[in-house]
């Protein structure tokens, strides 16, 4: 086989259905960008449920001499309120198991995560004591789904500032991770299906275009793997165009805006590595080639068939 | 070369059967012509020994195999063994003769060197020697004609099929195509031509077979265009 | 009713003329031949006839309208004047023999009480009595060029233009579509014929113009196929 | 004309070419609700940038008993730097004018932004008295973006709590509304160049799928109109169907996301509204019918000539 004829005829196919080409590339490429960036946001979503898993408690913080809640007339929470708050956190249904975290402890924390780039900031923060901090207990629930019970039972006691559900900060972005995937997704999926269809189309419309030099290939002998050839060519380029390019945007995507905005400046959570990209992209170029190759073989079959 | 056993064919959604019952045995190196008026069943009894069709019963064979029992990716090499022509010449209109030609031998996958040694021997062999470089819309019909039957000759098949290779063609130019036919016949290759052309029948008498409404009328070893039997 | 002045006309990226200074003038009844080798013009002819080339010189005049001149939104209004038959028939295959004829007279926007009226009486006048509901594939050849004469003709027009309409039938059949064709230039209808087929020209004995190489070289009153002048 | 033949004609092209429509109406449509997203969010912007426009200035806060930041030692700020204060205000390059906000003041807006609904978060609030807020300078710049140097200039002096930059916190909103302004209207600008490709390869399908039809039509002397209706239909069809997903993703987006999340929680700035969504549709509908139409018009003049 002479494979300088199936290249040159692979060149042809792609300048002569250049505006297919084109529209195939970018449908391709857009969706398989969107693949991309639906799979990190799904790495992102696994890598943040891990990170808060132990976080998605709630916490019943005591009061201090700063607090200002009405349940906290009394200043410090004295020994009677917390070991009534402690009964409580020992009798009630929903609760699974709970630990204290102490000032010194709250104190360790709060240091790891405020360290701040900024001079004046780092001043204001080296003026925050451990008595600024407040005691606390971690309280994990036997259903995270159900804590209505023991929020309300704990907040209306004395001594108890305030209960933090700390799941009302973070499901939020853990949901908006899983929202701007599913999004992804389904923009994907809608376009991925188009691709596709492009796929058939185009070579319907080149095998059009080249029916002559079809009909004489078959008449004299050329095999069927011989004819189909550039046409699965054709659709391959398109396709490792789109893979390429996808790679491309989602690399920027990491580069610009997870390594040069989320990773420098973000510490709530541990942010998508380029691991993660290359096993993204490592799917999406899987994904791409079989949504391409997969209609080709079936459409050549369909109109080339001996 | 070729044998029809009870080969019978109907398209599909027709209730008319294109070919019913036809018995038919050439032998190599024959010259034949399949006539019949319109509809008869010429270009589908072509077909059959191409392989573009297969029949509902009976069998074909065509050297020695029986080609409906055949694999479909044997087909290609059952092609090669069979050059065709027929009434549009069916070239490419970007390549030029030489090209037209040469475009058979490279997508079988025949080398360079080779191709270049043909291509110019079967040109000069259908009387285009000097005309390789033009394009087809600068030759006349004959000539294209010619273009097409070199392109069907230059692999040496064993069988040539013409389907009204002169339908588009003056009487004239028809002459000097028939004449071809016929010199390509005497190198061994075994002809077998539908037509509609009772003046080119009737002056070459070689064998006839007419078909109506799909069966075999008349087999005559000498025939004419006209006889009736 | 219809006039060549001097009419040349060459096809892009072509050397030689397709035409060269043909003059012509065809009366309205009048029922012509056109004949000569194949790339001799023919078909070149008919297409300025219908403007679907343009001359490069000269002047093309049909029903007293020069038409190279006319907008190219006053061409369809031209067309229908014109009935055009060819060799393939051109019929569509997923409608009947009726509906082929009707769909002519649908397009040019006529109502359907009229199209009622006219297809079957269109369908008796070619010889389809009773044919109208069998698709294109289950009735012959020359039925099938019946069917093309009747949708040519079903919007009456004033001039019948046919390229080889015998082309692909055996000699019986062609003589039936020429009756036909001559019927329908006794209504008055002017037909234009070009043809390859000898025994045709030599039967009717029409009026003959001979093209050869794109220039007229022979205009015969009752002329016959093979006359050398 | 007989409506009735290019009704049909419309319906058969439709049906004939399904994965052809398909691809297209789901290209049309996907790239008109990132227009219509773009549009919005552009829209957002706007109003961000009228609603905060006079909140992009400087804010010098002063010490109150709070205060824990180094250059507070002496507690609130006393009049003498003060003066110097002002006299810096006064004099330099950078300051365009300045304004008094007393803690009166910034009570009356506090407690106009929190407001909350929570009954536990409204007892804490309610705690906050007119002391607990801070005096400050309001300082407008001559150049928005040259304030580095009043910054550091003021946020050394004794009695300067912290010098606030809005911008801040709000340029990052602002630009990260325009970021994605910019990322939904590039991708949908690169499908809408892929719909037009699509469109006119839809319309090269079709006239081959119908070339004996229109063959003979212009034969027989059909007009220009009646032979490309039915593909200016078909095409016209496929848009109407894009636009209106489009308009249904766009009014989706609004219900559930803008007057569902974002309208009733965040009141950080004013959401768009319905009437921003009606005028980003109907440009999108302007814009679909346009992509398609112009294709068609070009494509069919080009291969269905007379
Ligand atoms: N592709 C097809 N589908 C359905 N019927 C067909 C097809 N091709 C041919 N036929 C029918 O089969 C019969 C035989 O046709 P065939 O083309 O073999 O005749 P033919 O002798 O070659 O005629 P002609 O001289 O017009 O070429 C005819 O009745 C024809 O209508
Ligand atoms: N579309 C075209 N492009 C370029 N050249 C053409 C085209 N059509 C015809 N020609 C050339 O114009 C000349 C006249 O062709 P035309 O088709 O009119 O001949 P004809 O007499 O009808 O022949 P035939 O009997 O083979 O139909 C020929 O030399 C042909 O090669
Ligand atoms: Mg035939
Ligand atoms: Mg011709």
């Amino acid at each position: 086989m002479q494979l300088k004829y199936v290249f040159s005829e692979t060149g042809n196919g792609l300048k002569r259905n250049v505006s297919m080409t084109i529209a195939l590339v970018v449908t391709i490429f857009i969706s398989l960008t969107l693949v991309g960036l639906g799979l990190l946001l799904n790495a992102q979503a696994n890598k943040a449920e891990d990170y808060w898993g132990s976080k998605l408690q709630i916490s019943v913080v005591l009061c201090n001499q700063n607090s200002r809640s009405p349940h906290c007339t009394s200043g410090e929470t004295n020994p009677a309120q917390q070991a009534a708050i402690v009964d409580i956190l020992n009798t009630h249904p929903e609760v699974a198991s709970y630990s204290y975290e102490t000032k010194a402890q709250a104190f360790k924390t709060w240091k790891k995560i405020y360290v701040s780039k900024d001079a004046e900031e780092r001043q204001i923060y080296a003026a925050v004591t451990e008595n600024d901090m407040q005691n606390s207990y971690r309280v994990t629930l036997k259903d995270p789904q159900q804590y209505r019970g023991v929020e309300s039972a704990l907040s209306g006691m004395d001594g108890v500032d305030k209960v933090n559900d700390l799941r009302d900060v973070l499901q939020p972005i853990l949901t908006t991770f899983n929202k701007m995937k599913w999004g992804a997704l389904v923009v994907a999926a809608f376009l991925l299906l188009a691709a596709v269809l492009q796929v058939s189309n185009a070579i319907r419309l080149a095998a059009f275009a080249r029916r002559k030099e079809i009909g004489i290939m078959r008449l004299v002998g050329a095999s069927n793997l011989y004819i189909s050839l550039p046409f699965l060519m054709e659709t391959l380029v398109a396709a490792v165009i789109g893979v390429a390019g996808a790679a491309l945007a989602v690399g920027g995507v990491m580069y610009f805006f997870v390594y040069g905005n989320l990773r420098p400046d973000l510490h709530v959570v541990e942010w998508v590595s380029w691991r993660d990209a290359g096993t993204a992209l490592a799917e999406v170029a899987a994904l791409g080639i079989l949504a391409t190759l997969i209609p080709t073989l079936v459409t050549t079959r369909k109109y080339l068939k001996v | 070369m070729i044998r029809f056993e009870n080969v019978s064919t109907t398209y599909p959604g027709q209730n008319r059967a294109a070919l019913g019952n036809v018995n038919v045995d050439i032998e190599k190196g024959e010259f034949v012509f399949l006539v019949g008026a319109s509809g008869s069943g010429k270009s589908t009894f072509l077909r059959l020994v191409l392989r573009e069709a297969r029949p509902n019963h009976g069998r074909v064979y065509v050297a020695g195999k029986e080609i409906n029992r055949m694999a479909s990716w044997k087909v290609p090499a059952l092609r090669r063994k069979i050059g065709t022509v027929f009434q549009d010449f069916r070239l490419l209109p970007n390549k030029t003769v030489a090209e037209n030609v040469a475009f058979a031998l490279q997508v079988i996958g025949k080398p360079k060197s080779h191709i270049n040694l043909v291509v110019p021997e079967t040109l000069e062999l259908v009387g285009l020697e000097g005309k390789g470089d033009r394009m087809p819309d600068e030759i006349s019909g004959g000539e294209q004609q010619r273009v097409a039957i070199a392109r069907a000759f230059v692999n040496r098949p064993q069988i040539l099929i013409a389907d009204e290779p002169t339908g588009n063609l003056d009487p004239e130019t028809s002459v000097g195509i028939m004449k071809l036919l016929d010199r390509i016949n005497r190198t061994g290759t075994t002809v077998l031509m539908a037509t509609h052309d009772a003046g080119i029948v009737d002056q070459m008498r070689k064998r006839v077979i007419e078909l109506s409404d799909g069966t075999v009328v008349r087999d005559q070893s000498r025939g004419v265009y006209g006889f009736q039997h």
